[in-house]
């Protein structure tokens, strides 16, 4: 159990600096789903399922899904001149 | 072992707000803001963990059975709601101010810009 | 359970009712009944909070614990009100000043999905629940829903600065929350409470303990940044500036405000058995007071942009009531409680103000403006009292706040305090008296340092009677007016209820009062700065040239860091947090 | 001050605080053995006196409800906010008009995709349903199964095109859905003050432990909460994919705000 806590933790960390070095917002979105997992599997590790179940809708689903549309949406958007 | 826990999540605010002092896109920037506050995350239930005991749902163990602490976890519920609730805003935001001003660099964001720079 | 004990629940989920009511039935309500039924709701909770103070104030500090947990066997299981008179009484003033808006917003906001009122009833619930909750994770959840409805209205008009002032105050204030949050979790691991009064007397057991001082120090740093003071209030000029006038009215008036009201209340009810908080607080936050206050005070003096003005001079007034909650006396809290309502009477009408140029004159910047204003006499004569008001005149409630501060000052023995508050009060003053000035007589044909400052084009709704925007400006204005010295005794009871909410003190000796003579040193600085700017073609060249140029380099180094850059922004919390740590490291 | 600048006062404020955060991390009680009494006496107070199982739906409706509510209506105003800025720059005529895009090609659909989307739609749905009905006896609960629900109408936009999927989702619906849902929580405390309780005191039958009709107000403010998150969730997404769609007339300045 300590070894998994302690990975997880790990993981959560290597994940979060993924985020933030990632550039380019598309491949950062990817990063952010894949945050998104690592943290629902902390805290199912930390005997959160519940908590975990929602990271894993919002977390790695609903967020991520929001950040692409805007950035298709922002894209699309030709600024005024 | 016995700290890790708090030092990632130190770690983690200090990546986020690392992130966020250097962004050149609002978007990203957004992205490093999830980062800290999954710093939140890490120390609440880290907080209420306690080695060998279960979840604190009474469907598949008897009531009674050491289990960790449920109101840490109600509290990182809340947490995430927030934290998508004001991403959501922010990227509503980003993509409106791209729209009028053509940019997402956080370095040409001024709302008063200083005419004489 | 009291049947006035059972009127707390409503103050808070009876706004949020008629909000989801209002959403779900937007689409079938006709024009105005938004209107009528927010400004209603407004002023209900206005009267519940003030009935509930009145109360508080004879029979004692009110506790509800919501669904019946009582504490059982020493443990708090569930979420708690505490109802005493100062939070009352401050949550009666901010539902009247949320309904004074409203009036004031009739008919400015007329599309059709009511979004404005429901985010506004949203922004009032929260507010309330902010000041009443004795639970550290509720108090974190009312100051969320507080900020989310702040960030949407700020955005509401949808313009490149307005959005861009928006996401620098969502930025910069969801920071703010999750190291409050932050504080929260260290508070809990350390003391397993999250209920105000038994976290109090678990920190006064514990005793000299990092995880107590750093919990109070992401705490304070998160209130610091929502109730903007030195270095944490970039955000503010930015946002105040661009929120359409009705919600800087509440911005300016109670939002930033509110925070410090709770600072002071954890600083009393929390953390007074932890010495280095205490310590924090009397050294660096005093300094950091009076640096917002003459800092702002500088910069409101520098702008042509009249909510930018407005924006920094509640940087400045923040500044003082600062030095007044960080005193820890029984006179400073007594100060901040009374200088938020008399502040926020005064800003309250100021922003109106803005909002009737905006609307009649069709610009927000002085130079622009400049004589537009002839014959609006009403509108002129308001704007000239409620400048002489802020400068520190010795009159009303602003007043009494002012000299409750400078006692508790006295007590502190720092010369250097009153000097501030003097400076910071004189020059908002002064800024609002040339803006008077040169907009309603015309005067001040040459402008000085101002002249450099960024301005913005900007209107509102030109359509609106003039007498329904000035109606509830001048009601505040009047209330500003009224006596407060009578009120020392009653505010010195509840500040003692604030500190121990579960005595009830017998008799509470009335805080003394110093002298007139810094209001009237503050009003003659600002009066004289502001002739200085106004007839200034008529003195000597050589004088204005030697005052400009020793003044310039001071500007200069003041406008840097305001730069608008979100980045600059969360470096300076840091370089904040950083302070905290060395002040408590040199204990 | 310029990126480079920043970092450079970042690393020294990092220098400040390092010591305060390692004296901090030294001091706290060590991971896995927590001492609060807090959460160890909600769990042995749960099952006996509400008659549920899952001690977190416990907390988040019973115990600490208050919290809940403002979390709803967080999201309530985060989702009105954010229309207000989507909706607002586009107008509001146009709000339950089809947006199309000028000269873009519609492709057509794999019936691979087709034939998952079928498959899966239903299956999301069924989830998000359990999930949200068992709140109080296993993990999950109104807002885990609420945004479940509406990533599910997502599948229809994915699998069946623009049309079907706009002519499920209304916005005017999903507002009084999410209204609605809050309003249902708020109301849910005032019931007990009608029968001289406190606000959110639990005066339902409580049902049988492990039951999934246990927890007796709990099931009222879950349901809620569904509602709420359901029509909150559904609503931010469609009109964040609006904003992918709706040619925005250029020459036309933002008609939704006051100025």
């Amino acid at each position: 159990m300590r070894v998994l806590v302690a990975l997880m933790l790990a993981l959560t960390l290597a994940a979060g600096l993924g985020v933030v070095l990632s550039r380019d917002p598309r491949r950062q979105v990817l990063a952010m789903a894949a945050n998104g997992l690592v943290l629902a599997l902390l805290f199912f590790a930390l005997q959160a399922p519940d908590v975990a179940l929602s990271e894993l809708t919002v977390g790695t689903a609903a967020t991520p899904l929001l950040f692409l549309v805007a950035l298709a949406a922002v894209r699309m958007n030709r600024p005024r001149k | 072992m016995s700290a890790a826990p708090w030092l990632v999540a130190a770690l983690l605010f200090a990546a986020g707000v690392f992130g966020i002092v250097t962004s050149r896109n609002f978007i990203h920037l957004v992205g490093c803001l999830s980062v800290c506050q999954s710093s939140t995350y890490v120390l609440l239930l880290g907080v209420g963990y306690r080695w060998g005991a279960v979840a604190p749902v009474f469907y598949d163990h008897p009531p009674g059975t050491p289990a960790v602490d449920p109101v840490v976890q109600a509290l990182v519920l809340t947490d995430i709601v927030v934290g998508a609730t004001v991403t959501a805003l922010l990227l509503a935001m980003a993509v409106r101010v791209h729209d009028k001003t053509g940019t997402l660099d956080p370095q040409a964001l001024a709302p008063f810009p200083d005419r004489r720079r | 359970m009291t049947p006035v004990a059972s009127l707390a629940p409503l103050t808070v989920a009876g706004p949020l009712a008629v909000a989801a009511a209002m959403l779900a039935l937007a689409h079938a309500l006709p024009r105005y009944v938004p209107d009528v039924i927010a400004i209603l709701t407004a002023l209900g909770v206005a009267a519940i909070c003030a009935v509930l103070a009145r109360h508080a104030l004879e029979h004692g500090a009110l506790v509800y614990w919501f669904g019946g947990w009582r504490p059982l066997g020493g443990v708090v299981l569930g979420i708690g009100f505490g109802v005493d008179p100062a939070s009352a009484a401050i949550a009666s003033f901010i539902g009247l000043l949320f309904a004074a808006s409203l009036v004031f917003a009739w008919g400015y906001f007329d599309e059709v999905h009511a979004h404005f009122h429901v985010l506004m009833l949203l922004f009032l619930a929260a507010m309330v629940g902010f000041c009443l909750t004795r639970d550290l994770f509720d108090l974190f959840v009312w100051f969320e829903v507080m900020s989310v409805a702040a960030f949407a209205l700020t955005a509401y008009q949808l313009e490149a600065p307005s959005l861009a002032g928006a996401l620098n105050f969502t930025v910069t204030n969801s920071l703010a929350s999750f190291m409050m949050l932050g504080g929260v979790g260290l508070v809990y691991a350390r003391a397993g409470v999250l209920d105000f009064q038994a976290h109090g007397q678990a920190v006064a057991r514990a005793g000299h303990d990092p995880v107590i001082a750093g919990a109070f120090c992401l705490l304070a740093a998160a209130l610091m940044i929502k109730g903007a003071t030195a270095p944490f209030h970039f955000w503010l000029s930015d946002a105040h500036a661009v929120a359409p006038s009705p919600v800087s009215v509440i911005f300016s008036g109670a939002m930033v405000a509110s925070a410090l009201f709770v600072l002071a209340k954890l600083g009393l009810q929390v953390f007074a058995g932890s010495a280095d908080a205490r310590a924090l607080m009397r050294g660096l936050f005093v300094g950091l007071g009076a640096v917002s206050a003459v800092a702002g005070g500088l910069m409101a003096w520098r702008q042509r942009h009249l909510k930018r003005m407005l924006a920094f001079s509640t940087i400045a007034h923040l500044g003082v009531m600062l030095m007044g909650l960080a005193s820890l006396t029984a006179t400073g809290v007594a100060g901040l409680v009374v200088y938020f309502v008399g502040h926020g009477l005064v800003k309250g009408a100021l922003f109106m103000l803005a909002g009737v140029l905006l609307a009649t004159g069709q610009s927000i910047d002085e130079l622009r403006l400049r004589g537009r204003g002839r014959g609006q006499w009403a509108t002129g004569l308001a704007m000239a009292l409620a400048g002489i008001l802020l400068g520190g005149a010795p009159w009303g409630v602003l007043d009494t706040g002012t000299d409750l501060v400078h006692a508790a000052a006295g007590g502190l023995a720092r010369p250097w305090i009153a000097a501030a508050i003097v400076l910071g009060a004189g020059l908002t003053g002064a800024a609002v008296l040339r803006a008077c000035g040169r907009i309603f007589l015309g005067l001040g044909p040459q402008a000085g340092e101002e002249a450099h400052s960024p301005t913005d084009e900007e209107t509102e709704r030109a359509d609106r009677p003039l007498w329904l925007m000035l109606a509830p400006c001048l009601l505040l204005l009047a209330l500003a007016l009224l006596p407060a010295e009578a009120a020392r005794g009653l505010v010195a009871r509840a500040v003692a209820m604030l500190a121990d909410p579960s005595a009830i003190p017998a008799r509470v000796p009335a805080l003394g009062r110093t002298s007139a003579a810094l209001g009237w040193a503050s009003t003659a600085l600002s009066l004289s700065i502001a002739a200085f700017a106004l007839w200034r073609e008529r003195l000597p060249r050589l004088l204005t040239g030697v005052a400009d140029r020793a003044t310039r380099p001071l500007f200069g180094v003041l406008k840097t860091p305001h730069s608008g850059l979100v980045g600059d922004y969360v470096a300076w919390i840091g370089v904040g947090l950083a302070a905290f740590s060395i002040a408590l490291a040199l204990r | 001050m310029s990126p480079r600048t920043r970092v450079a006062l970042m690393a020294l404020v990092g220098a400040c605080l390092a010591p305060a955060v390692w004296s901090i991390a030294a001091a706290l009680p060590p991971f896995g053995a927590p001492t609060g009494a807090y959460g160890p006496t909600v769990n042995a107070l749960g099952p006996p006196l509400r008659h549920v199982s899952n001690m977190v739906s416990a907390v988040n409706f019973d115990f600490r409800g208050v919290d809940t509510l403002g979390e709803e209506f967080m999201l309530l105003g985060a989702v009105t906010g954010a229309v207000l800025l989507l909706r607002g720059a586009r107008g509001e005529d146009l709000a339950d008009a089809a947006g199309r895009v000028a000269g873009r090609r519609v492709e057509p659909r794999s019936s691979a995709v087709v034939l998952v989307c079928h498959l899966l739609g239903p299956a999301i749905l069924v989830l998000g349903l359990y999930m949200a009905l068992h709140a109080t006896v296993t993990p999950g609960g109104g807002f885990q199964g609420g945004v479940v629900i509406a990533s599910g109408f997502l599948l229809v936009y994915l699998g069946e095109g623009y049309r079907p999927w706009r002519a499920l989702v209304r916005s005017r619906a999903l507002a009084v859905a999410e209204g609605g849902g809050a309003l249902v929580f708020a109301l849910a405390g005032f019931w007990p003050m009608l029968c001289g309780q406190p606000y959110f005191a639990n005066v339902l039958p409580l049902g049988v432990f492990r039951d999934m009709l246990s927890g007796g107000l709990m099931l009222v403010e879950n349901a809620g909460v569904a509602l709420a998150v359901t029509g909150g969730f559904a609503i931010l997404f469609l009109e964040f994919l609006e904003e992918t769609r709706a040619p925005r007339p250029r020459d036309e300045p933002g008609s939704g705000g006051g100025a």
